[in-house]
């Protein structure tokens, strides 16, 4: 299908579908169902088939007359992609009309105390009693788990296996007296992750993703998924100001979605603010002030033209050159050095927190935020291994704890 | 110049970091850093009656022990390492500091005692909603009426300000800046939520308020560079503890915590970055250390060893700070752990008399005039 | 903006790097640099004949091939990766830049097929003994005497100075500041010992030279600043290909050299210093590309762009060089190990027209007057 | 023997032995045989087995006087050391008495193209053929060899045994046909080591130094006499510009010492020229000049502060705390952001070298030297290893070369 034909069938059944005044979950349902709101996915399941290359080309029509997409907050998509990947017909009929829609809101139980940045070292255990799995284990850095009417789990379900294949995939049902949901508040005052204990939760056998053992195969696509989401140049998700019941059900959508990581910009160090504060304080008037904002301004740039090139490139079609993997380490680079300069142009207010400090507590919040970008989500360190390994082709660490049975791998007993 | 402790200072310092270590847990400072006050009457009592901890350097004829710098700054330095929550850096340091360098005999008999016993906690007001650390940009007016002086204006960033039984305050009047003092019941003051809870600040207001001169009139401004080269040095000081805690701990977290079936500390990077932080903390703690035996022996540039020993401290608390979170990673960016109670206070203490630059370019200012 | 490459320049670009690898291999660098000139005519003439290097950026008017900065930067970064010794930058880089800013329609016609073939080496000289990169330093001065201008002064850093027939200078007359050629030979000229030494400098005098004025009298100020920004665009795209090569040729001698019986590729802090040093040099190259293509695309706030280019390839190149030094080991510190030779190269273009903290600061006062 | 003792009696035998006018040579034989030229050596061989802290006292005795010592320049020191600790008496008999003199200058033959910071990895081999041992391989970053009467020379003897288990430890005659020494050219243009290559090279069997296989301990006793004379505190010796024929002799024998290493003070960055330039060149009126300038003033006077106060822990007897490690380091992060500062203070002239270049080419010098310090006797990383592994006990690298043949290691064929 060409573009063109393309553009003329999404804009004729946009004029004939789309409405304003419809319910959020009505339109997106019936949008769903035309395979316009996902039109990658398989004809089967609310997809066209159509190439990568004509999303940009639908987003267009949307845009022209101001529709609305498929819900896409949280981490609603990577499910979506693990089960269109892994799932059974059952799964996928029963789960993804309804992230489609954004009746059902997913959370994602991977990372635990002791295992951080070695999400394969989980020890949260699913045991196969009577006829259903039993999960016993703590869960922690999930997202939205209060809210999450379902959680994608990894969970350990063979100790006598090496650490990567004694794991296994399941959907569990997050509204059950199994499981514990307590808010994990940050240094900075924000609670926007949750602790999850599981005690003796259960997973109905026809629920597990893939089989057993194969978890970490289905867990890298979740990961990778993740991954590709995040080349630093997204923006938060703004919704539109536009009249209608249907926008002012979406902003609503959104600004719950978004509540607990309103510190996320401060996070990666508002660059933005830095020069109009320098001026505004007058601090932009000291020589030794300027060189520090330029630096920061030379390195931010220079990590969002390199986001562009690599964007660019990939774009083209070409394949993927070692620009691509820099976005994490750069950005935590930046919001580093972002925080010190925000601390030297505000001087002695940067003592104060609270509404009436500085920027209204956002100098605050940056210094108290920053910490994070360069440990959520994969370290720096991480990150500089990743590199090496993956773009440089340098040699991988000597493994020590993947050619044994777990649980002869020594490990924290808790974090 | 003395590049060692004796062993009576060693002595004194063990025996120090144990009472601390009992008196003040994380679990008290966490306890204390949610109140208004910050810290409390009973403890802080106990504390001088069992150490006599803010007698250390005042002279025994004004009730203090008689000691030096180099023990204040032992002291400091404990303090710092457990986030000691008491005013002892506002009433012993700044305060008794102000009062010892341009009080007369009579005040600071008056005055002193009370201190060093801790029954009376005192405070330093200089700076103002400008936030220039400089004695210079103070523009809170002193008049003299006929009855007495009058003080008009306000003062911020005032450590422990809204609990301080005394306040010494720096003014500008018809002779240029004068130090006073105001008992704190006197003054209208208000708690500033600040980025360090173990720590309070306080906004104060001056609406004519009744105060003693401190000294002689419109002499402040040179002995009041002297208090904050000694602010600085004590300041330096209470870092480098700080900093050596967190080093420690971030050491033994790596130790402890295992990821990919074997110990985090045994990755090359880890051990890299554990170096660079000894480094960083024992570079910073040598310029305290020689900047508190300058100020007892008397060194003539004193000014510049100070700032050098501030500049050195900030940059290494910070840094070290920033490894702390790092290498406990995820949880260290959590509430419930502790490193964040002192990157707190590494981030405040960096602030606090002035940052790096105005210090480096302080430390500048004072050799460029040495040499020419 | 664009932010790629098309598929013509990759290929040129291709063709470009494998034969530079032939005709600059470090054997024929070490050789040509231990030579007074620094390059040979042939080998230039030669280069031109087979590869129109010069002619890329000339209009085809003036006998050029009138390509854009991003075709340029491409010959620039190229030439960079081997290290080049030839008149590239000082003729068709500078020279050429000063001519097509300010020459009269007739003096292009006159002086740019020259240089686009490259049979005539032209340079700029505008710095003198003080140092200054800026043209408000000029102090050679240019007087009219009835026959014809007359300049008399000295000219300092001249790139290829002492080899060049025509030579571009920047003097100082009754109205201002105004652009002159004069002959080579016309000149007094002595090469200068440099840390680069595949890059000549040369100190020029000028005895009352006859000269003639190029464009317009008194004008050249403003047009010289965009030569200026023209050319730290140049040299960043030449330096991070300079980098590039460096951090490739590190990378490739460890994961070849063995130590404690294995790979020191291996070892984690190698690992990670090779991520770092691939972060610095892929940061650099996004800046000197985007500020080629916004040369290319006519920004109006190309020089603080410019300027960020130049700061970004300094700190990246030294970085690099540095990180490469140390990564060879002992035998990195040696004559025969060729990485110092990119080192020098490195160090030399950090501070050719102007270190990165000049660059900065002309960044910051071209954003800020932007904003204001 | 108390102090007082002590000063009394070298004070007498001083006042009756010491003489300017004598020659270098006979004065110091004079001096070895008395016992006060080493006074903590055994009385069998020179010295009178005083304990260390009497050291200060003869040699304030000595400095009353202007009396000149035992000689010290290049690696005598660390021969001497290492002979007295494994060497035969045979050995101690030839070798001692001229070390202590000044008549035979050494050299260590350890370091190798494939083994730089690896020293145990060495690969030159010594076989026993006949009733020799025959020695082939290369040798660099020998200092003095071109000089050299004898040579510390470490061997591989034994390929079957561990890495440090096959090794042994020589005296080696320099002045024979099997040994070519050529001078090493360093980036800065000075050649201040030489290559040294064996051929066949001879050493009879009565000049190994303890057993066979027993080299990587003698090594040791070398490379810590090595480390203990680096405490960053050390300048060059200078001699006496006082009148007599021994003095001008002792001047001779420093500056011949002295001349392939003048650039070793470029190499520390030179810190000591920094402000006095910024204020020659203005430079210093730049506030944002001034930052960089004080960013390393402060370093460099924390580093000496350090070293200071690790040494005065030592004269007080104090064990060794984590500051006595660092010297090194800190140095090498010192001299870098010296010839940073160099170069930002000196501006365009950065860009020439040579006498007329700027502080008379010292400038370039630095810039082209500093590289050296993070390498030289240890490179940086080494370093690091070194503080985490023994002052901080953090696990050791895992050895992939230890416990095996050495022939079947990995290893570079040449460097």
């Amino acid at each position: 299908m060409s573009e063109d034909a393309v553009r003329v069938e999404v804009r004729g059944w946009l004029a004939a579908n789309w409405d304003p005044e419809l319910g959020l979950v009505e339109w997106r349902t019936r949008l769903a169902r035309s395979g316009w709101g996902v039109p990658t996915w398989p004809k089967q399941w609310y997809g066209r088939e159509l190439p990568e290359a004509m999303v940009p080309v639908v987003e267009e029509a949307f845009d022209e007359v101001g529709a609305i997409g498929v819900a896409k907050t949280g981490i609603r998509t990577l499910a979506a992609a693990t089960i269109l990947a892994h799932g059974t017909d059952m799964q996928k009929e029963k789960f993804l009309l309804r992230i489609l829609t954004g009746e059902d809101t997913w959370c994602q139980l991977f990372s635990e105390p002791g295992s951080g940045s070695d999400v394969a070292g989980a020890v949260t255990r699913a045991d196969f009693r009577g006829n259903q799995w039993v999960v016993n284990g703590q869960k922690v850095w999930t997202t939205s788990a209060h809210k999450a009417h379902w959680g994608l789990l990894l969970a350990r379900t063979n100790w006598d296996a090496a650490k990567h294949r004694g794991l296994s995939y399941f959907v569990i049902d997050m509204k059950q007296p199994g499981i514990a949901v307590h808010p994990l508040r940050q240094m900075n005052g924000f609670a926007s992750f949750n602790q999850v204990f599981l005690t003796d939760a259960i997973v109905p056998p026809e629920m597990i993703v893939s089989t057993e053992g194969d978890g970490w195969t289905v867990t890298n696509t979740t990961l990778m998924h993740e991954r590709r989401g995040a080349d630093g140049l997204r923006g938060q998700p703004k919704g539109s100001d536009r009249p209608g019941r249907i926008y002012t059900e979406e902003r609503e959508e959104i600004a719950v979605a978004l509540e607990p990581y309103r510190w996320y910009p401060s996070r990666a160090g508002r660059v933005d603010m830095v020069l109009p504060r320098a001026i505004e304080t007058g601090a932009i008037d000291d020589p030794v002030v300027r060189q520090e904002v330029a630096k920061l301004l030379i390195m931010a740039r220079c990590a969002e033209w390199t986001a562009r090139r690599a964007r660019a490139a990939k774009e083209q079609g070409r394949p993927q050159g070692p620009e691509g993997s820099l976005g994490k380490l750069a950005a935590s680079v930046v919001a580093r050095a972002a925080a010190r300069v925000h601390t030297q142009i505000t001087g002695a207010g940067a003592l104060l927190s609270g509404p009436d400090a500085p920027a209204g507590g956002l100098v605050a919040e940056i210094m108290l935020s920053v910490p994070a970008v360069s440990i959520a989500g994969g370290t720096d360190e991480i990150q500089r291994n990743i590199i090496a390994e993956r773009v440089l082709k340098m040699p991988r660490e000597a493994s020590e704890d993947t050619k044994r049975p777990f649980r002869d791998v020594p490990r924290n007993t808790v974090g | 110049m003395k590049f060692s402790f004796s062993g009576e200072q060693e002595a004194f310092r063990e025996s120090l970091r144990g009472y601390l270590a009992e008196r003040s847990s994380t679990r008290e400072v966490r306890r204390l850093m949610e109140t208004e006050a910050g810290w409390t009457r009973e403890a802080w009592a106990r504390m001088n009656a069992e150490m006599g901890l803010a007698a250390v350097r005042i002279p025994e004829a004004y009730g203090g022990q008689g000691f030096g710098f180099s023990e204040q700054c032992i002291v400091l330095e404990e303090m710092g390492r457990v986030l000691l929550c008491a005013p002892y850096f506002s009433s012993a340091v700044l305060a008794a500091g102000a009062i010892l360098q341009v009080g007369t005999e009579a005040q600071k008999a008056a005055l002193l005692p009370g201190i060093a016993s801790g029954e009376v906690v005192a405070t330093l007001a200089w700076v103002e909603d400008g936030g220039g650390w400089e004695a210079e940009a103070t523009a809170l007016s002193a008049m003299f009426d006929g009855d007495g002086w009058r003080l008009s204006g306000h003062k911020s960033f005032v450590l422990d300000g809204h609990t301080a039984d005394l306040i010494v305050v720096l003014a500008r009047g018809a002779k240029g800046l004068s130090l006073f003092t105001v008992a704190g019941a006197a003054v209208e003051r208000r708690l500033l939520p600040g980025i360090d809870p173990t720590r309070k600040l306080a906004r104060l207001v001056f609406d004519g308020v009744a105060a003693e001169l401190l000294g002689e009139e419109g002499g402040a401004a040179e002995p009041f560079g002297r208090v904050m080269a000694e602010a600085a040095v004590c300041l330096a000081n209470e870092m480098v503890g700080g900093a050596e805690r967190l080093r420690e701990d971030a050491l033994a977290y790596a130790l402890m915590r295992m990821q990919f079936g074997r110990s985090i500390a045994g990755f090359q990077s880890m051990k890299h970055k554990q170096a660079d932080m000894l480094m960083e903390v024992e570079l910073a703690k040598s310029a305290a250390y020689f900047a508190a035996a300058a100020l007892d022996e008397g060194d003539s540039d004193v000014a510049a060893t100070a700032s050098l020993a501030k500049a050195a401290a900030s940059e290494a608390y910070l840094q070290t700070a920033i490894h702390a979170v790092q290498i406990h990673g995820g949880i260290g960016f959590t509430w419930d752990n502790d490193t964040h109670l002192w990157f707190k206070r590494a981030k405040a203490s960096e602030v606090m008399l002035g940052d790096a630059h105005l210090h480096r370019e302080r430390m500048m200012q004072a050799m460029v005039e040495g040499v020419r």
